[in-house]
């Protein structure tokens, strides 16, 4: 399996705390890639580190073997690299048809009609709320329309920051489930997120965060089985700078 | 010799003058961090009432009277202002940031435009203030500058230890806390209605100070003298002054000893074709040097950009 | 009832042209939450501009047929937006671009330095008479509020600028320059409404105005749409300050001041941020000001400056969010 | 999850008194979603109560709901039996309610010490001047005070490093003086967002062993939002299980985890 994704040493500070430190990772190609880990424990910081919404201060970004470390987020999503932001970060004043018109100004002119189309395929119920302010829909809407604002530029790398949040658990499994079965197999999905029964299978390998660093990559299973007692022995055998 | 001694005196009062309007902006906006755009308008009040009061003078009044009216001038300047500040402690609890700044503005930019147009208070040419003390001329002129350069040094002397004062008691780290996390500190228990009422009096105060010392020293006060620009400028000293009352100082006196230089020629160093360009340009040059200044050290000159204080 | 309808027509152009410099403003308050202070500025010089323009030697006033009259008024807009645009970019780029993340005081205090020194240079330039169009137009003592003011003890005190003249523009009758100041400025709304709402940059700006974060997530690069809202901000501003001295003249470094401060006002009544909102609060403010000048006697007028400023106090403290604005949540 | 060692949890027999903080149908609304759905709750004195559920199931809003940085859209929260009725933090603060925040808000222009300090119940109001004349009694107050903010660090073990600024201090040290700035209220409850949350196995006991000491000795309630289990299963009496906005199950920490097990819904890493 080539790697789709590698990350060299990538160190970027994010206020004074959580940040991550010295990360290397390598997210193997078409594979659902969950990241966990503490609240703060930088893993907002390392998804917009890829995307390009934060500069890191050292460490280079590989993307299909390309660096990318100096591109700004605007090259990296024409290189097929999507984020959805924690907690949805909707223009919740433009309604849902110019939120999508908004997503698809990264294409060429004759490809956003079919795009923002393919948006009502993948969540129907959007269609109706076209013409909505994007802030009155509801919890479950507001993800559908976070989701699709990144799905219809069919990116080849998605980054999910935390899907579920907000949302019942069956809710989050049934939006979810939508986008496993659009990536399954063809798209590279890294995803934030804590509630682990969202996820499109329990057998998925990630990685675990402490404190901007990994502690390991593994099993969910496994790394679910790690307490703080568990991570200062795994990180002790590493140098850590405490 | 005495020409010299007349400058510098003459500077040194309006230097302290400065210094007093400088320490208030430093009470509202480095300790309460409220930012201000109006605080010309405090001094505005200080100034006029000064001017006033002063006008009940009757000629040739003994001088203990001149005395009594001289300090009564300075306390209605001085209530006057306070009643100013206290009437935007209201909307400063719910306005904030930028918000906040228009409503200081507009505050002060009323009074300026009410002046501007009352026919009592001399409309747009001003008032002459019968100042109290003899304006003796030849010889007997340089001690009463003494006494005023004397007297207003001092007093800015004071209104500067006192800001230091102010910033280091209980009072004045509640302020810092409330203005680096509102939420934080008032889910502490810090009330900060108090905290602003105590604030905008004592800043509120000391421009209004500031009004009445300009208004019995220059002998004049007219709209123009407290334009959005004079505020703008002492608030600019504030900001390079890193928000602290020692920093404050030393900003207020480089940019006035800059302004000074470069309208004579660099005291008389550059004579001919440049010297000319200089003065013509000065106000050109001292904005943008104060733009380049700004940008390349937005916390102060002296505080390092790491160190953000900001309201 | 005819001197109603004139004064409503007056305060609907005066409206209309508050209204343009308050677009500029509230589109780059949205975008950049940075509050222009120089904003009144372009205005000035969009007027100088279309002053240059209109004193170049072939398109002289008046003396050629209608043609030449329609083709100097088209250059005198474009020109005038041309400039505004122009210096508005370069202000963007040469004061606020690197402080406007790190400091808002900080930035406030170089918008104001800016706005000094545009005033500045205009009087060393222009100098500080005041000029019309090239038609006879009343003389009026000006001077600046020199940047240290009241500094200089000895020196001669700055004195305030007069009220502005009105003009006699003979080449066009008074209902021949209000029928251009109506076309251009129905023109210019029309097209600041069409930009913002219908286009895809408007789009983009909307987007960078309400999440910047987010906008950068989809694709949007903020600085591109920055540069934009200043140049279209800055042409609004300009054309707006072509219209005014062509109906009001006394063209002088100082003119952009008071308009700039009364734009601001209009800005925040109609709700900061909203293109709509600024159009509104400009032209509701154009109106109070009109009909108060004409109907209250004429020292309660005088206050009028007065008026407009505690109808900002009023807004700010009761509805800050304006008519149509919303809440700018600090989401970039 | 482990729980090797066996929970002493700290038994206090709970009085009949009114609850130290109480809240009633809480509802809050952002836009369209319902954050809180009609969550009641109560606190007697002296309890421990861990509130668990997944992020965005409304733990933080509730929070904020109890210390007044919010205000319920309906419901009403009652502190020590009195209606607060959407008066000001710093008003619950003077009530007894005390709290820390999920993204640490420390003062960064003020001390350590003076952190701690700053949250004293003042009692003397301010004044003028006394903050400019600083006669003997305010002078006196404030050497109390300081004396008090350093007994408060000596219990975090921190009394050496009163005079940095937060600069310098490694995050779990930060949650510590949040922590002591907490308690420097002298409230009756104490509520704090997930205080362990990136804290080391050796911050985290200390964290816990200072929580259990100042439960039993100052009879302080604590209400816990935290994910990490082998915490609560030490310290709480109760647990409280949200999810959606909505209470779906509350009573003895064993048995709430027990049901967030078996239903599938593996909350927490």
């Amino acid at each position: 399996m080539t790697s789709v994704l590698d990350l060299q040493e990538v160190t970027t500070r994010y206020g004074e705390l959580a940040g991550i430190d010295r990360i290397t990772l390598t997210v193997p190609e078409a594979a659902c890639f969950p990241i966990l880990g503490d609240n703060g424990a930088g893993k907002s910081t390392l998804l917009e580190t890829i995307a390009g919404l934060s500069r890191p201060a050292s460490g280079r970004i590989l993307f299909n073997g390309r660096d990318i470390t100096r591109l700004g987020a605007e090259d990296r999503g024409r290189l097929g690299i999507g984020i959805a932001l924690e907690g949805r970060r909707l223009f919740s004043d433009l309604t849902v048809i110019e939120n999508l018109r908004a997503a698809v100004l990264l294409l060429p002119r004759a490809d956003r009609p079919s795009a923002i189309e393919s948006a009502y395929e993948i969540f129907p119920q959007l269609r109706a709320r076209s013409r909505q302010t994007a802030g009155t829909l509801s919890g479950g809407e507001q993800q559908m329309l976070a989701l699709v604002r990144v799905l219809i530029r069919q990116p080849r790398l998605l980054l999910l920051d935390e899907p579920s949040l907000g949302l019942a658990p069956w809710l989050a499994k049934a939006i979810l489930q939508r986008v496993w079965e659009l990536t399954a197999r063809r798209v590279t999905v890294i995803v934030a997120e804590p509630n682990t029964s969202v996820l499109p299978q329990t057998e998925l390998t990630g990685c675990l965060l402490y404190r901007g660093k990994v502690v390991d990559v593994a099993p969910v299973p496994y790394l679910l089985s790690l307490d703080s007692a568990a991570i200062q022995t795994k990180l002790q055998l590493r140098p850590i700078d405490e | 010799m005495a020409l010299l001694a007349d400058y510098i005196l003459t500077h040194l009062v309006y230097l302290s003058i400065l210094v007093i309007f400088a320490a208030g902006v430093v009470v509202l906006y480095g300790l309460a961090g409220v930012f201000t755009l109006g605080h010309q308008g405090f001094m505005a009040i200080g100034a006029y009432f000064a001017a006033g009061i002063a006008c009940l003078m009757p000629a040739g009044g003994s001088p203990i009277l001149a005395a009594a009216l001289l300090v009564a001038s300075v306390i209605a300047g001085v209530g006057g202002a306070v009643a100013g500040g206290l009437l935007l402690t209201g909307p400063s609890v719910r306005l904030r940031g930028d918000y906040m700044a228009l409503a200081t503005l507009a505050f002060a930019e009323i009074l300026v435009a009410l002046i501007r147009n009352t026919e009592a208070l001399g409309g747009m040419r001003g008032l002459d203030v019968a100042s109290l003390l003899p304006r003796a001329s030849g010889s007997a002129r340089l001690p009463i500058l003494g006494t005023y350069a004397l007297a207003s040094v001092a007093m800015a002397a004071g209104a500067v230890l006192a800001v230091q004062r102010l910033g280091r008691s209980r009072l004045g780290i509640a302020l810092r806390a409330l203005r680096d996390d509102e939420l934080a500190a008032r889910s502490m228990g810090l009330e900060n209605r108090r905290a602003r009422l105590i604030s905008f009096t004592m800043g509120a105060g000391l421009c209004g100070l500031a009004g009445c010392l300009y208004a019995h020293f220059s002998g004049h006060v007219s709209p123009r003298d407290f334009g959005f620009v004079q505020g703008a400028m002492v608030l600019l000293y504030v900001v390079l002054g890193g928000s602290t009352a020692v920093g404050t100082v030393c900003a207020v006196a480089v940019v006035y000893f800059l302004d000074e230089g470069l309208k004579l020629r660099c005291f008389g160093l550059l004579t001919g074709g440049l010297g000319d360009a200089l003065v013509n340009w000065k106000d050109a040059i001292l904005a943008g040097l104060l733009i380049a200044l700004l940008a390349w050290r937005p916390y102060g000159l002296l505080t390092a950009n790491r160190l953000r204080s900001e309201p | 009832m005819s001197y109603l309808l004139t004064q409503l027509g007056n305060g609907l152009m005066l409206g209309c042209m508050y209204g343009l410099i308050a677009v500029g403003f509230s589109l780059v308050y949205g975008v950049a939450r940075l509050m222009n202070f120089a904003h009144g500025e372009f205005f000035m010089v969009g007027a100088y501009g279309a002053l240059f323009s209109a004193e170049l030697p072939l398109w002289r006033w008046g003396n050629g047929a209608g043609a030449t009259m329609f083709w100097t008024l088209v250059i005198s807009v474009l020109v005038s937006a041309a400039s505004g645009a122009l210096v508005s970019v370069l202000v963007e780029r040469l004061a606020y671009r690197r402080i406007r993340r790190v400091s808002r005081t900080a930035t406030f205090l170089v918008a104001v330095g800016a706005s000094i020194l545009l005033q500045q240079i205009g009087f060393k330039v222009f100098s500080a008479s005041p000029r019309g169009f090239p038609d006879v137009c009343t003389p009026v003592v000006v001077a600046a509020p020199t940047l240290s003011g009241w500094l200089q003890p000895s020196a001669g005190l700055p004195c305030e600028v007069a009220v502005t003249s009105q003009l006699q523009a003979v080449a066009l009758s008074p209902s021949g320059t209000s029928a251009v100041t109506f076309v251009v400025l129905a023109f210019a709304v029309w097209g600041a409404l069409f930009f913002v709402l219908r286009t895809d940059t408007g789009l983009a700006i909307r987007a960078v105005s309400i999440d910047e974060k987010s906008a950068r997530s989809v694709g949007i690069r903020p600085q591109p749409a920055i540069v934009i809202t200043f140049a279209v901000g800055g042409a609004l501003a300009g054309i707006a300050g072509f219209l005014w001295s062509l109906r009001y003249g006394g063209v002088q470094p100082l003119m952009g001041f008071i308009p700039g401060v009364k734009a601001f006002v209009a800005a925040v009544i109609g709700g900061v941020g909203s293109v709509t909102g600024a159009l509104v609060g400009g032209l509701l403010l154009g109106l109070l000001e009109t009909l108060s000048f004409a109907y209250l006697p004429g020292e309660v007028s005088g206050y009028r400056d007065a008026v407009t400023l505690l109808l900002l106090l009023v807004f700010l403290l009761i509805r800050p969010l304006g008519l149509l604005g919303r809440q700018f949540g600090e989401a970039a | 999850m482990s729980g090797a060692l066996e929970p002493e949890r700290p038994h206090t027999e709970l009085s009949h008194e009114p609850p130290v903080l109480a809240g009633s149908r809480l509802t809050k609304f952002y836009g369209g979603v319902a954050a809180l759905e009609r969550v009641s709750l109560e606190i007697p004195p002296g309890e421990v109560i861990g509130v668990v559920g997944a992020n965005g199931a409304g733990k933080s809003t509730l929070l904020n709901l109890l210390t007044g940085a919010i205000r319920p859209d309906d419901g009403e929260v009652y502190v020590g039996g009195r209606p607060m009725n959407g008066q000001s933090p710093a008003a619950f603060a003077h009530a007894g309610v005390a709290r820390t925040f999920q993204k640490l808000r420390l003062f960064p222009s003020l001390t350590i010490l003076e952190n701690v300090c700053v949250a004293m119940p003042s009692t003397e109001r301010w004044s003028l001047r006394s903050a400019l004349l600083r006669g003997r009694s305010e002078v006196g107050r404030e050497e109390d005070e300081r004396a008090r903010g350093l007994a408060l660090l000596r219990l975090v073990g921190l009394e050496d490093r009163a005079k940095h600024l937060i600069g310098n201090l490694t995050y779990g040290q930060r949650r510590l003086v949040e922590l002591a700035r907490a308690l420097a209220r002298e409230a009756s409850v104490v509520l704090l967002d997930e205080p362990a949350a990136g804290m080391n196995a050796n911050e985290e006991r200390q964290l816990c062993d200072v929580l259990i000491r100042i439960n039993q000795a100052r009879h302080l309630a604590l209400l816990i939002v935290e994910h990490r289990w082998a915490l609560l299963r030490r310290m709480a009496h109760r647990a409280l299980w949200l999810s959606d906005g909505r209470v779906v199950q509350e009573g003895a920490p064993e048995s709430v985890f027990a049901a967030i097990l078996d239903s599938a819904g593996v909350i927490t890493r």
